[in-house]
């Protein structure tokens, strides 16, 4: 059974994380079927939303819904009701019970390196923020990961239950006010880079500038950022790659479609660290990946 | 009533005021604006409440927790000053508000409109109880309002300045039913600030000044010099007639040219001279103030031309009106005149503010400056310039109004019911801005409603009916007679045998005219539904 | 009379809408304007877009019921989304319809009536209550739910988010209970004593003050009206969602509402506009959200053309009654 | 005057809730309610709470000028992400302030005519206008990125969010502008012409047009002020985050906006009001979002009691002045 139709519903199409996404998407998906028809949307981390466009999707007829599940547990009957259609539906980035197939980052494996990196920095002392999001399961299991890291040393965790909303703005306006509250510093531990770069930008404004900032993305500005010399905070992020999620996504669908099972319901692809040492040579979102 | 008293925040608009009403009788209420009438009928209805120590007693009874609902049920029904009616909603939905019949728990339209149509014959309504009030002539809006107090069937009826908006047709409607009405035994308060019409249907009246109760007479000892005194508190110099009429001899500053929009008006021409009142009858509807508008250019026109000062003027909008010295006085005062949240300086500033300016920056010490000499020379009673006007009463905003135009120093003024629900004392001062405006050159073209009002101001009248110009009348062929002569040419037997009445009224007062007058303005309270 | 006119007036709009919508997802798929084969007015598609509008329609008619007296209830997201949670948490340890449904409606009429007293005792200016309990019963929502999703995959009235098939095609629960909301808020409005006062409250308080009515109390209901359609709505997202998330569920819903009320006619000044006008602006809503996906027009594109599409409509209307509706 | 009343009416609150923060940081801190050693009312602190104002305050003075007659704005937000887009765009290839900001104040400035001139010429209802344009721009803005995140770390105008070293202690020049925005416009409000108009448009649009005021004229110009000051606002929020996205970036802004101006005691229905009073409102939300943090209040907790000190703090103002401001 070929390809002919696919429908992505990807978190928010501001966000070069799923540009890529569906970029990898679209790539595996025209190498089986050049003129498939492709119907990508985001739905801006509204489940309703979301779920409309599943529906919508199967109104459309596809043959294999890619998502970025906005919940790991609210899609399942929207999910169901797709299946029923006949349809195969693969969760990306986030994993989706219910789903055919799930291809998600190591979210706590991210969340335990990025801290670490900065407990070795600091000899495992000190005190940390974790600037918390939304809580979707990859932020919890990132935070978890944090957690489980820094529990295993004697660093004190100050704060981690304000949402920096995974936006620059939030994230800065949050940050500011965290750091005035916490004097003592030394790490901070963001859910995601945007957020990440608007601590940086919170401390630069309060002239705080001895802390280690790490996130998780890998986002083209944290590269940025890492490059730059004039952000000595920013030092690390886990990063993710959209692109291969979404290619190994789209590959497993296409098995499914022609009765193959995938190994295990849910793929784990591990995270790598980008750091100021390592990011001249690091792979990013945006860099042009035709051919793998 | 007993020693009623009501304070609002910094007023006391009613300090122990006593009144005794008994059935059968039809017992009028005056007093200036401002004097507490409303108020008064407020605490009745149970609008208002009353502050603690007054009584109110019902047949005997006295009324305890009062609400608009309990005085209802003890028989109070009542006729607002201001228009109390939900535009939105049908005239059979407005007469039924609040008590309407059910069937099942569910509203009985039938019923309703049933129900209506009687009250609606009985008191010669033309529209149908279907009608959206809001699509009503602000007259038809005050018939819907009498409608709605009479059908309620109460043991007392308080009807507040209930004829402002009614033509003399209507009025004697009116009149009729509250004869019949006192024949059937009803206690009637009738508020009015028309002596003419007091006097033809009250058996009593008392008089409020400044929230006080002055005293009541019977109709017997009634003379306007007596009621009036107990009003103003003081002798007023009886009612303004201009002495000798002007004659212009300069050429026109104003020519009108057959304007009209076709529909409400039709080709009207008129010239006006400086140093000239002219009057502008007509009957309610006659398109007076839609001709008004249009040459003011607030309406649009299509045919016709206006010269000032002999030059053509294209008028498209209100400040063309006023850049070339034309400047209108509106007759609906709260909805389309003053600023009630803003203060009597902004007010009177408001037109001339721009031209004072600097840069667009205001001139504060020259508008203080105007609004402290405004407010002398038209003896405006207000505590100073920065009191918001909406706290003031009827008389004082019309003449902030007034001094707004006038600091624009216009060569041509038109006063749209220029003393329209104003009390007799400030109506005399108007009449004595218009008589300064035209000595000190200006021309003013005076659209009123109440004829005593036009004769006695007037230089020359002309007459519209049904949209166009009618004729004209000059020097001493200008009295009542011959204006409703020309206005109601349709119905010249109704105009002649209202005047001969109006003759036997014997009243040598602005209100004279009342009984014969032609129409009557509205009041300043309700606004007529936008038509622009 | 005016308000039916307007009724009427936005009715063309969807109409038109709707054969826009199948050409173009014909175009999408065939590249050619071939009416037949567009997927839009298809016994497919159609249930899908009621089914989209169903949860809109009914947060919208109790924003009617608000706007008719000159009111704003931008809360509705809010109680939507804690009264979804209550039902789902109560339906954790007993899960049966007769409880977790009343518990839903309950939560979302009480937080309904707060606003109501505040705004009809306290005379606030709803616009600043009604954003003040968006915040704070948002905070809520989270907090029942300590601030994680909240599942339950056997939810006993997840049956409400299943279709039945009728002959027009499979239609799904939630597209009817939106009818019968819409059906019962008509006759309130237009059959019922308590219609009228609202109508008169919305045209002239004061009228309807010195009448004898009791302001306060219309007040209250029809806030207490939008929050309890707030909650049913909330029953409906929890039903076909089977969870909720206090965060996310329902945030900027209020602005779809009162765009549907306003596209349906409905004037904010209050006292002139109705239900069935509410219905069609939902469904244009709906028909916009859906029809642009099957045309294949990308998201961005979607906010622009959605955004185009609501001022048009409403420019439309006041071209065609000139000087009438003053909305 | 009354405005005035009102807009005294509110200071209270505002100092109330800064006592009261810094006692409860000192809790935070020291677990005592010791004044001193709270870190509130401190020279690190307070600039930071004059920094958060800031953009509310600008946006919030533009919807000042619009409420003042009347009206609304819901796309502030959008208008301030689509001209930070634009900016940093342009900065993209000529990186020169004296290109970039008049870039971003002029797509501003251009937006809100758009609005000013449907609701102005074709008396459309401001409402649906800019909610239709909240919902268009942010789309626009989000193509003009092509919908990913735009930065640019060495913008050129990315000084103004720095610090300027005063008596007072280190102050951000985002606070700095927003003190001027207030000044200016208070000026033009209270000491202009124009200004007179806009309040005569706002009381009473039918005696300010038969007084020759050009109607159409002051409510294009407030709307066009509102989109200049979101332009601004834009600006000042690039210069910040060096980035803009077109999907997120001043989501909801129009809501705290409007909490502002009415906090502040301006009336909805327009001729009733002050910038000043919006000035304290913007401060009270600011002070909210930053002085619950300093607690060590949860963020669930934000939200419900953000909600209640809204509605608390209007409560309060009404039971002062009883009988007064219809806000
Ligand atoms: N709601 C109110 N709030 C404050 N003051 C009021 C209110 N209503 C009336 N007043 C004041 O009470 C006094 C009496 O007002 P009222 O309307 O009773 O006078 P009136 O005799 O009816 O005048 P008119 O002849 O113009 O109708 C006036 O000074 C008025 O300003
Ligand atoms: N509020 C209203 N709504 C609708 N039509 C009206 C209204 N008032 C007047 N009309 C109609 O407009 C035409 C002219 O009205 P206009 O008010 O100009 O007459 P007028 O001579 O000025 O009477 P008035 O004494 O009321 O000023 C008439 O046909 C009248 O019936
Ligand atoms: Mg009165
Ligand atoms: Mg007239």
């Amino acid at each position: 059974k070929e390809l002919k139709s696919i429908g992505i519903s990807l978190g928010s199409l501001g966000n070069p994380f799923f540009i890529a996404l569906s970029k990898g998407a679209e790539y595996e998906a025209k190498k089986t079927n050049p003129n498939v028809k492709i119907l990508t949307f985001g739905y801006d981390y509204d489940l309703g939303k979301q779920v409309q466009q599943i529906n919508n999707f199967i109104a459309a007829g596809v043959d294999l819904i890619l998502l970025n599940p906005g919940d790991v547990k609210a899609l399942r009957p929207a999910i169901e009701n797709a299946q029923k259609a006949g349809i195969k539906v693969i969760a990306v980035d986030t994993n989706a019970e219910g789903a055919d197939a799930a291809v998600t980052t190591d979210n706590v494996q991210a969340g335990r390196i990025a801290c670490q990196y900065f407990i070795d920095k600091l000899g495992g002392k000190g005190n940390v923020i974790i600037e918390n999001g939304p809580q979707v399961s990859s932020v919890v299991d990132r935070v978890q990961g944090c957690k489980d890291a820094i529990s295993k040393t004697d660093m004190k965790i100050l704060s981690s239950d304000q949402d920096g909303k995974g936006q620059r703005d939030a994230g800065l306006t949050v940050m500011k006010s965290l750091l005035t509250r916490f004097p003592d510093v030394q790490a901070v531990f963001t859910i995601n880079d945007p957020q990440a770069l608007g601590s940086d930008l919170a401390a630069k404004q309060l002239n705080r500038n001895n802390l280690i900032i790490t996130s998780v993305d890998g986002a083209p500005d944290i590269e940025a950022a890492l490059k730059d010399p004039k952000d000595p905070m920013v030092q690390a992020s886990a990063s993710q790659d959209p692109y291969a999620l979404a290619r190994k996504g789209v590959d497993i669908g296409v098995d499914l479609l022609n009765g193959k099972e995938p190994a295990q319901k849910v793929t784990l692809v591990p995270s790598s660290l980008v750091t100021r040492e390592n990011v001249k040579d690091y792979k990013g979102w945006q860099a042009d990946r035709t051919g793998g | 009533m007993r020693n009623i008293s009501k304070t609002f925040p910094g007023v006391k608009a009613l300090s122990n005021v006593n009144l005794t009403i008994y059935p059968g009788e039809v017992h009028a209420l005056m007093g200036e604006n401002g004097a507490g009438k409303s108020t008064l009928m407020k605490t009745l209805s149970g609008a208002y409440q009353a502050d603690p120590g007054g009584e109110i007693r019902i047949a005997g009874r006295p009324m305890k927790a009062s609400g608009p609902i309990e005085a209802r049920e003890a028989g109070v029904s009542i006729i607002y000053q201001e228009l109390a009616l939900a535009p939105n909603l049908t005239v059979a939905e407005n007469i039924y508000l609040n008590r309407e019949p059910r069937r099942g728990g569910f509203i009985d339209r039938a019923a309703m409109v049933a129900g209506s149509e009687g009250v609606l014959q009985r008191l010669g309504a033309t529209f149908t109880p279907r009608t959206l009030v809001g699509s009503l002539s602000i007259a038809e809006q005050q018939m819907v309002e009498i409608c709605r107090a009479v059908h309620a069937e109460s043991k007392i009826l308080v009807m507040d300045e209930p004829t402002t908006a009614l033509s003399s047709r209507e009025s004697e409607k009116l009149f009729a039913i509250v004869r019949q009405l006192r024949r059937e035994g009803l206690a009637i308060i009738y508020i009015s600030h028309r002596m003419a019409e007091v006097y033809e249907l009250s058996d009593r009246v008392s008089v409020l000044r400044d929230g006080q109760y002055v005293g009541t007479i019977l109709r017997s000892e009634m003379t306007p010099e007596v009621v009036v005194k107990m009003m103003v508190g003081r002798d007023l110099s009886s009612f303004y007639k201009k002495q000798t009429r002007f004659r212009p001899d300069k050429p026109p500053v104003l020519e009108v040219r057959n304007i009209g929009d076709g529909r409400r008006v039709r080709d009207v021409s008129f010239d006006l001279h400086p140093g000239e009142v002219l009057g502008l009858a007509g009957l309610v509807g006659a398109g007076r103030t839609e001709m008004a508008r249009m040459l003011f250019g607030a309406d649009p026109r299509t045919t016709g031309e206006i010269r000032i000062a002999g030059r053509p003027v294209q008028i498209r909008s209100p400040q063309d009106a006023i850049d070339v010295g034309l400047v209108y006085l509106t007759e609906d005062r709260k909805a389309e005149g003053v600023l009630l949240d803003m203060s009597a300086k902004d007010n009177i500033n408001l037109m001339i503010c721009s031209k004072d300016a600097r840069a667009g920056v205001l001139d504060l010490g020259k508008a203080m400056q105007r609004c402290r000499d405004a407010i002398a020379a038209m003896k405006i009673r207000v505590a100073g310039p920065e009191i918001t006007v909406g706290s003031l009463s009827g008389g004082n905003q019309q003449k902030c109004l007034l001094s707004r135009l006038l600091e624009t120093r216009p060569m041509v003024l038109i006063l749209d019911e220029p003393t329209r629900g104003v009390d007799i004392g400030a109506k005399s001062e108007i009449y004595r801005i218009i008589d300064d405006l035209a000595k000190g050159g200006a021309a003013v073209l005076v659209i009123s409603s109440e004829l005593a009002e036009v004769v006695g101001v007037s230089d020359r009248v002309i007459v519209m009916r049904e949209g166009h110009l009618e004729g004209e009348v000059r020097d001493d062929d200008i009295n009542q007679e011959a204006i409703i002569a020309l206005a109601t040419a349709a119905a010249r037997t109704v105009a002649s045998e209202e005047v001969d009445r109006s003759s036997a009224g014997g009243f040598d007062l602005g209100d004279q005219a009342a009984a014969g007058e032609v129409a009557v303005g509205h009041n300043p309270g309700a606004s007529r539904p936008t038509r622009h | 009379m005016r308000s039916f006119m307007q009724t009427a007036g936005m009715l063309p709009v969807l109409v038109l809408l709707a054969i826009l919508f199948q050409f173009l997802s014909a175009y999408g798929d065939t590249g050619t304007f071939n009416f037949g084969v567009g997927r839009f007015l298809t016994s497919a598609n159609l249930p899908v877009v009621a089914q989209l509008a169903s949860i809109n329609t009914v947060l919208a008619t109790g924003m009617t019921f608000v706007i008719l007296t000159g009111g704003i209830d931008l809360s509705v997201g809010s109680i939507l989304a804690v009264s979804a949670m209550a039902s789902l948490l109560v339906a954790g340890s007993v899960n049966y319809s007769v409880v977790t449904v009343p518990i839903g409606l309950l939560v979302g009429l009480g937080f309904g009536l707060v606003n109501g007293t505040l705004i009809s005792a306290l005379k606030l200016p709803p616009f600043i209550v009604t954003l003040g309990s968006l915040t704070a019963v948002r905070g809520l929502a989270r907090l029942f739910g300590n601030d994680t999703t909240v599942f339950n995959s056997d939810l006993s009235f997840a049956g409400i988010a299943n279709n039945i098939s009728t002959p027009l095609g499979d239609i799904s629960w939630l597209a009817v209970i939106a009818i019968v909301v819409v059906a019962a808020s008509w006759f309130t409005l237009r059959r019922t004593v308590l219609g009228v006062h609202i109508y008169a409250v919305g045209g002239n308080p004061a009228a309807a003050r010195l009448s004898g009515i009791k302001v306060w109390f219309v007040l209250l209901f029809v806030y207490g009206m939008s929050g309890l359609l707030s909650g049913l709505a909330g029953l409906m997202q929890a039903a076909q969602l089977q969870s909720a998330n206090g965060l996310q569920l329902g945030t900027g819903y209020e602005l779809d509402a009162i765009a549907a009320v306003i596209l349906g006619g409905t004037s904010f000044v209050g006292g002139v506009g109705s239900v069935i006008g509410t219905l069609i602006g939902a469904l244009i809503i709906a028909v916009l959200a859906n029809g642009l996906i099957l045309a294949g027009v990308s998201d961005v594109w979607q906010y622009i053309i959605k955004g185009l599409v609501i001022i048009g409509a409403v420019a439309l209307d006041r071209l065609r009654n000139q000087g009438g509706a003053r909305t």
